[in-house]
């Protein structure tokens, strides 16, 4: 399936925008779609991110489905 | 009660304050996030803050909720600016009132680590030499 | 950078928050300490503070020594106000900066701490059915 | 040698003033004053207390001079 990921902060820099679409089998969970994420930006250094599923912060074996809003959250830095 | 909200304007610290005020507050507690202008050993001109809006303000939601739910009679609120900040201006204040002062001092404190942690904003410092950088407190970089 | 004094007016959190700004500061914590309307379950109409002054104000900057002296780069003013305070109004008001919000946190909770154990302070709370009584926290009646 | 005390809160009320003369023998100490001066309330319910001198909170066993600022401190309520 395709879905839209929203990029942030140094991704969205390396990315070179903020969002990026990529392509993963059904089934595929929120680690996959980081993957396919960070393979579209090969040699680039970037911090370790987190993965939100639809506005709340997911673990790395959730399940995506399509419609959900995905989101690359770099480590933060707020306040 | 509570609030939460981005914004894009100067906070006031005293305006938050007076939310939160009510005559069976025995303590107000505020934080207020400066800008300094010096990070690291470097001179800092200016803060560049960005967030994924409205993820963030359900992040700041969920921290008062539960920074309520350990004290039910807090009252509390937070505003966290969003754009360009300059060295002094005030980029996050939170608020609290508590018939108590522990309580209140207490849920200070922990909502702004939870904040820290958790919701998503970031922050590009501008140097004086032009440069900027995004600053990831702490993180591993990894290569990908 | 530190002040304190015993005021006979009403007290103005945002200005001792100014007091304490500047660019080296990355956070600022205030602690507003209020007249409650409940105490013990007993409506509160007022309270009455008052001092044996120029100990207060010894004591108080000894306070503010040892809070600097903890963390140097704290800027820290307190007052506290004397006199007949009504529900609402702000009894001490404590304003802290520091380069470092953990640093500014701790000064603010141990200064309110040691300003109850220690400064010369006496409060009377105004019940609504016209009596008065001292407030002695906790404190054993010794007869003598 | 003889003293003045200043007394504050519930011990200016329980003496009816804000000031109390004692007695006390040379080389008394903080102890025998504050005894002294309950002496001088007796039958009163009042709150242990401690004593400054020279506005310094000073302890049971120190020794007390003619022209030290002595002041009974009940139970501090600040904040």
């Amino acid at each position: 399936m395709e879905l839209d990921v929203l990029l942030f902060a140094s991704y969205a820099d390396a990315f070179g925008a903020r969002q990026a679409r990529v392509s993963v089998s059904a089934g595929a969970t929120v680690s996959d779609v980081l993957q396919a994420v960070l393979a579209q930006m090969p040699g680039k250094q970037l911090p370790r991110a987190a993965v939100a599923v639809n506005q709340a912060y997911a673990p790395a074996d959730a399940r995506v489905n399509p419609g959900d809003e995905i989101a690359v959250i770099p480590p933060v830095a707020g306040g | 009660m509570r609030r939460s909200a981005l914004v894009e304007r100067a906070l006031d610290a005293a305006r938050l304050e007076a939310e939160v005020a009510h005559g069976g507050a025995g303590a107000i507690a505020v934080f207020v996030g400066t800008v300094r202008d010096v990070n690291d050993g470097r001179p800092v001109t200016a803060i560049e803050y960005s967030a994924y809006g409205p993820m963030a303000e359900r992040e700041l939601e969920r921290i008062l909720e539960e920074a309520c739910a350990s004290a039910p009679a807090l009252r509390a609120v937070v505003e966290h600016r969003i754009g360009l900040l300059a060295v002094g201006e005030a980029s996050v204040v939170i608020a609290v009132s508590h018939p108590h002062r522990a309580e209140a001092l207490r849920a200070v404190e922990t909502i702004i680590e939870e904040l820290k942690q958790r919701v998503p904003i970031w922050k590009r410092e501008h140097y004086v030499d032009g440069t900027r950088e995004w600053v990831h407190a702490g993180s591993s970089q990894v290569t990908c």
